[in-house]
């Protein structure tokens, strides 16, 4: 290894300073022992220990010490970096040190937490906090870039979630791009009837909403879209959209539906998606009177011009505006935004998955989303509950946690399930005055006003039988259980196995993480957790950022969520993107490669190495060349360059060979 | 109970790991927050992306007195950076070739990709290599410089064969 | 007052550096105006007697070529490094350990069974081996001893400064002796060559793409190589990226790859960790079976990336070889 | 209990030869050891390494002779992979060798030997070097020597690379060809050589068949050996450098055997003494019979003494009449003594030089056809060249990889060792009696050393030139009763 010399600020003065962090570390580590091994630690010049370091008084320690001149480099000894390492960052600043003096080493996340005893706990936190000084030794003061924030928003979704975070945005002047890939917004909640505990109608509160984004003028609405492709960072991020061709002008086109009706299809044949399936529509369509926009969509698979080319098109016939237009392509848009808003949603568990309760074997089986469209007076039944026979149902059961805590589908719990259990029995029961089985596990009703809604349905004497259902079948062993379906379930709080025949089950199917989630996440670049929704930077303290800085998540594509908390993240998200481009600027770490050009062969190794095509070279100085701006600071090419010329600030080939040398050679 | 067992009896492995920022490093930040307890034998050494990771690194660890070294960075196709994880990858699978015909033990560097949320794989792992160091037992190079050489622990038997300078 | 004394001495070596500083032929007149030249074995007499009886510190320089393999090379560097001001590492051998350094990858045991017992030629069932201490009918003889391991000599002795390559270039050796009879010194540990990489004097560095893109490796003898072309774009497994200036590209001049006797730049640790970075990075596969196939093509990585460093290198020599010895 | 000498060249931590001389209770020599004390197993550490690039690992065997082992490895490889490369490949290979011949034995005879004879043994020490021959002959001629030795080696750059470490051989041929534009150069040159070694061989004529003294020297019967002598032919049994067969004549200078390098195992074995690291060549036809000559004794010698000796001529004109004039002068064929190798060489000088010039001239010399594609899997092959001390072997076998599985290297000074020692313990009887030590015998002895011009950096590591010499004389107790230096 090239000799050491010690730049900048003179003889390293290092100081150490050990945190309990109450118990949290102190009862895994030997603190005293701890503090008189680094007071052996080369440059060290001050150790000290407090409860807790990241505390006021904790940081004047170090402020202090600063201050009088008794250190000039800082290791402090407590959390993980990624939770902490700015906090102390500024504490070298407001001391008057540079920041980058400074290096923490994790002894809680990766000691204390998770070590059996003292013995071992103080044996690694020495380690780790050797390795901490002798890298510290050799830190360089650094500057931070700034670099400037694009202003503009681009909210991917727009169920309830994404709407909500749009206009709050808009209404703060933020200019944004609302992109969906249906041919309308409103999401999940756009199919609901009613929405518990108030029991209000979903469609009065959500559609207002709806028309207030397609007219807001700072809101950008690009419906029947997909992202494709993301690049840049932080503040500065250029999007691709791919807008899917809608062969339906969208300006001109008033919503009138005479298309739909003069459709050369007579009857409509293709599924209807808004009304999962329980009725048909036409290849020409507009998915539900108040779809926004009110605008007709043609497609593909179905329409028999664009299909074989050979229709006599009457739809374009009788379209007064003309907005009917077969040649219309696929067209990419490309924007720059300074922050990006994901609430992409969910999708319902698929009740097929688990047999035994012969979803899509037996009839009169439905899944809950399906009777929220078959309780909607705006629904395929008009809002009636019949069976496939045209008469009411005298029984029905109702079943929870369908794909919910199950270790053959989903472990976790989906949150909303008991609460709209409870709203779609007091419908059909209003609706029908049927007999309401609900085969529970535990009730889950936290939340304002719902336990109180639990309660007005057990009032209403709606059946509640706490117990995993069997099966369902249509095996009768009695008469009265002819013709009907059989629900076998122990009830276990009478102790018993019950059989009950119903004539209509409904299956509260759970929420999972939209069948595209990994692509979404790799085209943001960031992570999800391992039941499969996006992760968030800290469960608590960053509940709806990522580990991409600039990329937020607001609603269930961060995890199960009912409206009133997917509205409150979305506000959430919305005023973290906010203070971000109210800031004007980011701060990027300065880890970034550097090319030694006096040493530099012109080998050009690192150049196509970069996957950001940070690197040039150039010719006439026969030298490899860095571009600070378009550098992540991976260090890749640093590992690569042959002779090595090309380094990384905060990560020199000294600094990390020194703290492996810490590392290991000291305890 | 022969000499070598009886050093691996006693011997606790000493692990150099190399966590990528962004996937490897918050797992092992994640096993801690879910408090998985596991062998303490393992050091990690923070780098922005596993693309960092220079060959060097690794056989310095191994010189510095490390019995073993763990590299953990992004899945395949979830490199923060893009295509980090690949250009480890492939220093990996060089190194791992130079290493072999060194006579280091294969198993004494490990490569794992272990995503953010992967706690659990942290601790697996950790628990597995440790396991396997200490059955390969210490790893002790032969030092470098030649005054060091009585300290070494490579002191092998006096044989007829050899005379005073093999003592090394 | 009188010329600098300076002393040569070679170790575990070929005489190729010695032929080397013949090589600076007339040139060499005014060196041996500007100082005094007490020892050099291959050339003039000297006795180590004399050696001994010099005050510490009374020669100049001493240029010491050859690894370190025996216990009397080692006495000697130590008288050596006692008696001079300055000890130069001369040539690949001193510097990093040189091609007899790739006997690391052995043992003192291995090799003897080689040469004197495995090898065809051989006649010897009795399987007789040169040992230190041989009883023979007229009384008792003595060898000097070998160790297993090839050393450097700073892993023996302090070096304040290193002449590369094999042997060092003789305008290298020209400029080191004037910048040491100058007395403005550089930095101790200085390598006594240009700090920056072949790529920079190679006559064929424009031809190298900016993307490599490597997907199989060929050897020399397998393909016609190009005169004009990057060696590394062929396929060729050229060192010259991590490796020191200062040979005028030699061998790559003769269209054979470069194979590193200058050693690595200042910036580097480990030449052959580094090589191997280097060339993996410039691997096109992201499939880790067909990564393998890749570099299966390199068919020796010890030889290729530590042809001229095995005993400097970090891991220094062949593990297992080293704690079967003896056994 | 019988006395020890130590001769030792300056104490054993030299680490390079070494004689040991025990005289019995009436102080007459029982035994002269000559010992080689190390040894660096290139044998071993070949394994595991790429075929190809054995010729620029062993040329490290020996930086004075690199070009040697360069060539000896990369005929193994044409051999290896059974390809054969084209004429003009071959005749650059020859040339740039016979270029190599001519300025090693040039270095050897005015740097090395040189002194001895110009000079004069009897001259004080601080003359005996190559200034001290610059003061004999002018220092126009060691402005001419340093000159010649220059051109040659900037060619042998020009051609091979590196000329301390070629780097331009392949199996099937050569890296890179000559430019056209570069053969001119070649052919001043080798006109220039030609009348260098003519110089030489006059010099030698003038200075040393002139003085008597000399020739008695070299016609003692302390350096008379009656041994085999090996070395190549072509196919008139003249001596090449390069290429051709194995001959080996018999001390009555009768062809004994002619085999081509592949059937080396068959005539060539090789004898371990516990007291050396050097392995001792003898022809297998006759056996080991230990340290002693004639026709009953399998020790055989190489070098240029026997190359003449095992050749019926010199293939070009002005060498062949020098080669008629040596056996003229010193009564016939075979030569025995060793002290007129300094002759033969400069004849073999001459003849190289010769050699080079036909080849310089010749137009397949920058055809740029060089090379030929192995396409054969490698198994096994054997490379013979006679490098300028004499006979030497390179034999190896490898995977289909092409991967060295075993290396065996039979160089020179092996085949010479028997014969050295043969000549330390000759001269030690001849020159000590009843206790007598003569301080000359270490002038003899170093003489007889630089004959042979013994590299034992190519036979394991102890490097060629002057050797000072001390004798210790211990009595019976080994206490030291007599220090004989020669300085």
């Amino acid at each position: 290894m090239s000799t050491t010399e010690i730049r900048s600020n003179g003889t390293p003065k290092v100081g150490v300073y050990v945190c309990h962090c109450g118990i949290n570390i102190s009862s895994k580590v030997e603190i005293s022992k701890t503090v008189e091994f680094a007071k052996t630690l080369p440059y060290v010049t001050i150790v000290r220990d407090y409860k807790f370091m990241c505390s006021d008084p904790g940081q004047e320690l170090i402020q202090q010490d600063i201050g009088e001149g008794k250190v000039n480099r800082v290791v402090v000894a407590s959390c993980s970096p990624l939770m902490h390492e700015p906090t102390f960052r500024n504490v070298m600043a407001k001391g008057g040190e540079n920041p980058f003096f400074f290096q923490m080493a994790n002894i809680r996340e990766h000691v204390s937490w998770v070590t059996r005893n003292k013995e071992e706990g103080t044996k690694k936190a020495k380690s780790l906090i050797a390795a901490a000084v002798c890298r510290v030794a050799l830190h360089q003061p650094l500057e931070r870039k700034r670099v400037s924030i694009h202003p503009d928003v681009l909210i991917v979704g727009s169920g309830i979630a994404g709407i909500h975070a749009a206009l709050t945005l808009a209404d703060s002047g933020k200019k944004v791009y609302l992109v969906e890939r249906e041919p309308t917004i409103g999401g999940h909640m756009a199919k609901f009837d009613k929405t518990f505990p108030t029991l209000d109608c979903a469609a009065c509160i959500l559609t207002p909403k709806m028309s207030a984004v397609l007219a807001h003028p700072n809101i950008i609405l690009w419906t029947y879209s997909e992202v494709i492709g993301v690049d840049g960072f932080v503040g500065n991020f250029k999007v691709k959209v791919k807008r899917k061709p809608r062969y339906v002008n969208e300006e001109l086109c008033v919503g009138c539906s005479e298309c739909i009706e003069a459709c050369v299809y007579k009857k409509a044949r293709v599924e209807d998606e808004f009304n999962v399936g329980l009725s048909k529509r036409k290849p020409i369509y507009i998915p539900f009177p108040q779809a926004t926009p009110l605008v007709a969509v043609i497609d593909e698979a179905s329409c028999l011009e664009l299909k074989r080319r050979k229709c006599k098109k009457s739809c374009v016939d009788v379209c007064e505006p003309n907005a009917i237009d077969f040649d219309q392509t696929e067209e990419i848009k490309e924007i720059d935004v300074g922050a990006i808003i994901l609430a992409t949603g969910f999708k319902t568990f698929d009740a097929r998955r688990i047999f035994r309760y012969g979803y899509g074997k037996y009839n009169n089986i439905y899944t809950s989303l399906e009777v929220e469209r078959m309780v909607n007076a705006a629904g395929p039944t008009s809002g009636e509950v019949i069976l496939k026979s045209g008469q009411a149902p005298k029984m029905v059961a109702i079943i929870h946690c369908v794909g919910s805590r199950d270790n053959n589908t989903n472990r976790y719990c989906s949150r909303v399930c008991c609460m709209y259990s409870l709203k779609i029995a007091h419908l059909i029961k209003e609706r029908t005055g049927a007999e309401i089985y609900n085969f529970y596990i535990d009730m889950r009703t936290p939340g304002k006003g719902y336990e109180e809604f639990y309660d007005k349905l057990l009032k209403e004497d709606v059946h509640f039988i706490r117990g995993r259902v069997a099966e369902i079948t249509d095996w009768a062993m009695t008469p009265e259980e002819e013709g009907k379906l059989i629900i076998r379930a122990e009830d276990t709080l009478v102790g018993a196995v019950r059989r009950i025949p119903v004539d209509m089950v409904v299956l509260s199917v759970g929420l999972e993480p939209q069948a595209d989630t990994e692509e979404v996440r790799r085209l943001f670049n960031i992570s999800c957790s391992d039941d499969g929704w996006f992760l968030e930077r800290h469960p608590k303290l960053a509940p709806v950022s990522t580990f991409t800085d600039g990329v937020f998540l607001a609603g269930a594509c961060q995890g199960p969520k009912d409206i009133p908390d997917s509205v409150a993240q979305a506000g959430a998200a919305a005023a973290e993107a906010m203070a971000l481009i109210d800031r004007g600027y980011v701060e990027l770490d300065p880890n970034t490669a550097y090319v030694q050009e006096d040493f530099c062969s012109g080998c050009k190794t690192c150049v196509n190495i970069c996957p950001f095509n940070a690197i040039s070279f150039d010719g006439d100085k026969n030298v490899a060349v860095v571009n600070g701006a378009l550098c992540k600071g991976c260090g890749t090419c640093v590992a690569a360059c042959p002779s090595g010329s090309l380094q990384q600030n905060l990560f020199t080939d000294e600094q990390i060979l020194n703290e492996i040398k810490g590392v290991v050679s000291y305890v | 109970m022969s000499n070598d067992e009886a050093i691996k009896a006693q011997f606790e492995p000493k692990i150099v790991a190399f966590f990528c920022n962004w996937c490897t490093y918050t797992a092992a930040d994640l096993a801690g927050t879910a408090r998985m307890v596991y062998a303490p034998n393992v050091r990690v050494v923070r780098i922005m992306c596993s693309g960092r990771l220079d060959p060097q690194f690794v056989l310095a660890a191994l010189r510095e007195g490390a019995d073993g070294v763990l590299i953990g960075g992004c899945h395949p196709g979830d490199c923060h950076y893009q295509e980090g994880n690949y250009k480890a990858l492939r220093r990996f699978t060089l190194l791992k070739s130079l290493l072999k015909s060194m006579g280091i033990e294969q198993e004494r560097v490990r490569l794992e990709w272990i995503a953010a949320s992967e706690g659990d794989k942290v601790q697996r792992v950790i628990n597995e290599m440790t396991e396997t160091v200490r059955q390969l037992g210490p790893l002790r190079l032969e030092p470098t410089i030649y005054n060091l050489i009585e300290d070494s622990l490579l002191k092998i038997p006096e044989t007829a064969t050899l005379a005073k300078g093999d003592e090394l | 007052m009188s010329k600098p004394k300076v002393g040569f001495y070679w170790c575990a070596s070929c005489g190729g550096c010695e032929e080397a500083i013949i090589d600076l032929a007339e040139d060499i007149l005014p060196v041996i105006e500007a100082v005094d030249i007490v020892f050099w074995p291959v050339a003039l007499d000297f006795k180590r007697a004399d050696v001994e009886a010099m005050p510490d510190g009374d020669l100049a320089v001493g240029f010491i070529n050859g690894a370190i393999r025996t216990s009397e090379q080692h006495e000697m560097v130590e008288l050596l490094r006692s008696k001079s001001q300055l000890i130069i590492a001369f040539g690949s051998c001193a510097h990093l350990g040189g091609i007899p350094g790739l006997a690391n990858m052995f043992n003192r045991q291995e090799m003897f069974d080689e040469v004197y017992i495995k090898s065809p030629s051989v006649n010897n069932v009795e399987k007789v081996l040169p040992s230190e201490k041989i009883d023979i009918p007229e009384g008792k003889l003595t060898l000097p001893s070998m160790w297993d391991t090839v050393k450097t000599l700073d892993q023996v002795i302090e070096v304040d400064y290193y002449l590369p390559g094999c042997p060092p270039p003789v305008n290298l050796i020209k400029d080191a002796l004037k910048t040491i009879l100058s007395g403005e010194l550089p930095p101790n540990g200085t390598v006594l060559a240009p700090d920056v990489a072949l790529c920079e004097e190679c006559s064929r560095r424009d031809s190298k793409p900016e993307d490599l893109a490597l997907r199989e490796f060929k050897r020399p003898h397998e393909i016609i190589i190009d005169p004009q072309q990057c060696l590394l774009a062929q396929g060729l497994l050229c060192l010259g990226p991590v490796t020191r200036k200062g040979c005028g590209a030699a061998c790559i001049n003769v269209n054979m790859p470069c194979t590193g006797c200058m050693g690595p730049t200042g910036r580097v640790t480990d030449y052959g960790a580094k090589a191997l970075s280097a060339i993996a990075s410039s691997v096109d596969s992201k499939d880790e079976k067909e990564i393998a196939e890749i570099f299966n093509h390199i068919v020796d990585p010890v030889g290729t990336f530590y042809r001229y460093s095995l005993p400097a290198s970090l891991l220094h020599r062949h593990y297992q070889q080293a704690k079967s010895r003896g056994k | 209990m019988s006395r020890k000498i130590t001769i030792d060249p300056i104490t054993r931590l030299e680490g390079h030869g070494k004689i040991d001389i025990f005289l019995n209770d009436e102080g007459n020599v029982d035994r002269a050891y000559f010992q080689i004390p190390e040894l660096r197993g290139f044998e071993r550490f070949a394994q595991g390494r790429p075929a190809e690039d054995m010729p620029q690992i062993t040329s490290r065997i020996c930086g004075v002779c690199p070009t040697a082992h360069h060539m000896a490895s990369t005929k193994t490889l044409d051999d290896l992979y059974k390809v054969e490369p084209p004429a003009s490949a071959k005749k650059i290979r020859e040339m740039i060798y016979n270029i190599f011949v001519i300025e090693d034995h040039a270095l050897h005879f005015f740097y090395l030997a040189g002194p001895d004879f110009v000079v004069g043994p009897k001259a004080p020490k601080a003359e005996r070097n190559i200034l001290g021959v610059l003061g004999k002959v002018g220092l126009e001629v060691g402005k001419e020597v340093i000159g010649m030795r220059k051109q040659l080696r900037e060619l042998m750059t020009l051609a091979s690379g590196k000329v301390i470490h070629p780097a331009f051989g392949l199996p099937g041929g050569i890296s890179k060809p000559i430019a056209k534009e570069d053969q001119q150069i070649f052919i001043d040159v080798a006109k220039h050589a030609v009348e260098f070694g003519q110089f030489s061989l006059k010099l030698f004529n003038d200075v040393v068949l002139g003085n008597s003294e000399y020739v008695d020297y070299i016609t003692s019967e302390t350096y008379t050996h009656r041994t085999y002598y090996m070395g190549l032919v072509d196919e008139n049994n003249k001596v090449n450098f390069y290429d051709g067969m194995l001959r080996v004549v018999n001390p009555d200078g009768k062809e004994f055997l002619k085999f081509s390098g592949n059937e080396y195992l068959n005539h060539i074995a090789e004898h371990v003494e516990p007291w050396s690291y050097v392995r001792f060549s003898y022809l297998k036809d006759i056996g080991w019979k230990g340290f002693v000559d004639g026709p009953e004794s399998g020790i055989f010698a190489v070098a240029p003494l026997a190359r003449l000796n095992a050749a019926e001529g010199m293939a070009t004109p002005l060498a062949q009449e020098a080669y008629d004039k040596f056996y003229d002068t010193l009564g016939g064929k075979p030569v025995h003594y060793t002290l007129s190798t300094s002759w033969a060489r400069l004849i073999e000088l001459l003849y190289s030089a010769e050699r080079m010039q036909e080849l310089a001239n010749d137009p397949d010399i920058v055809s740029q056809d060089v090379r030929i594609i192995p396409t054969e899997t490698p198994e096994e092959g054997i490379g013979v060249v006679e490098a300028p001390r004499g006979t030497l072997v390179h034999h190896y076998k490898t995977d289909n990889r092409g991967l060295i599985t075993s290396a065996n290297l039979i160089v020179a000074t092996q085949n010479n060792s028997a014969r050295i020692a043969l000549s330390v313990d000759k001269a030690a009887r001849g020159l000590i009696s009843n206790g007598n030590v003569d301080d000359g015998i270490l002038n003899m002895i170093e003489m007889a050393f630089r004959a042979y011009d013994p590299c034992h950096g190519c036979a394991t590591h102890a490097l060629p030139g002057q050797m000072p010499l001390i004798a210790y004389v211990y009595d019976q107790n080994r206490k030291l009763i007599k220090e004989i230096r020669r300085d």
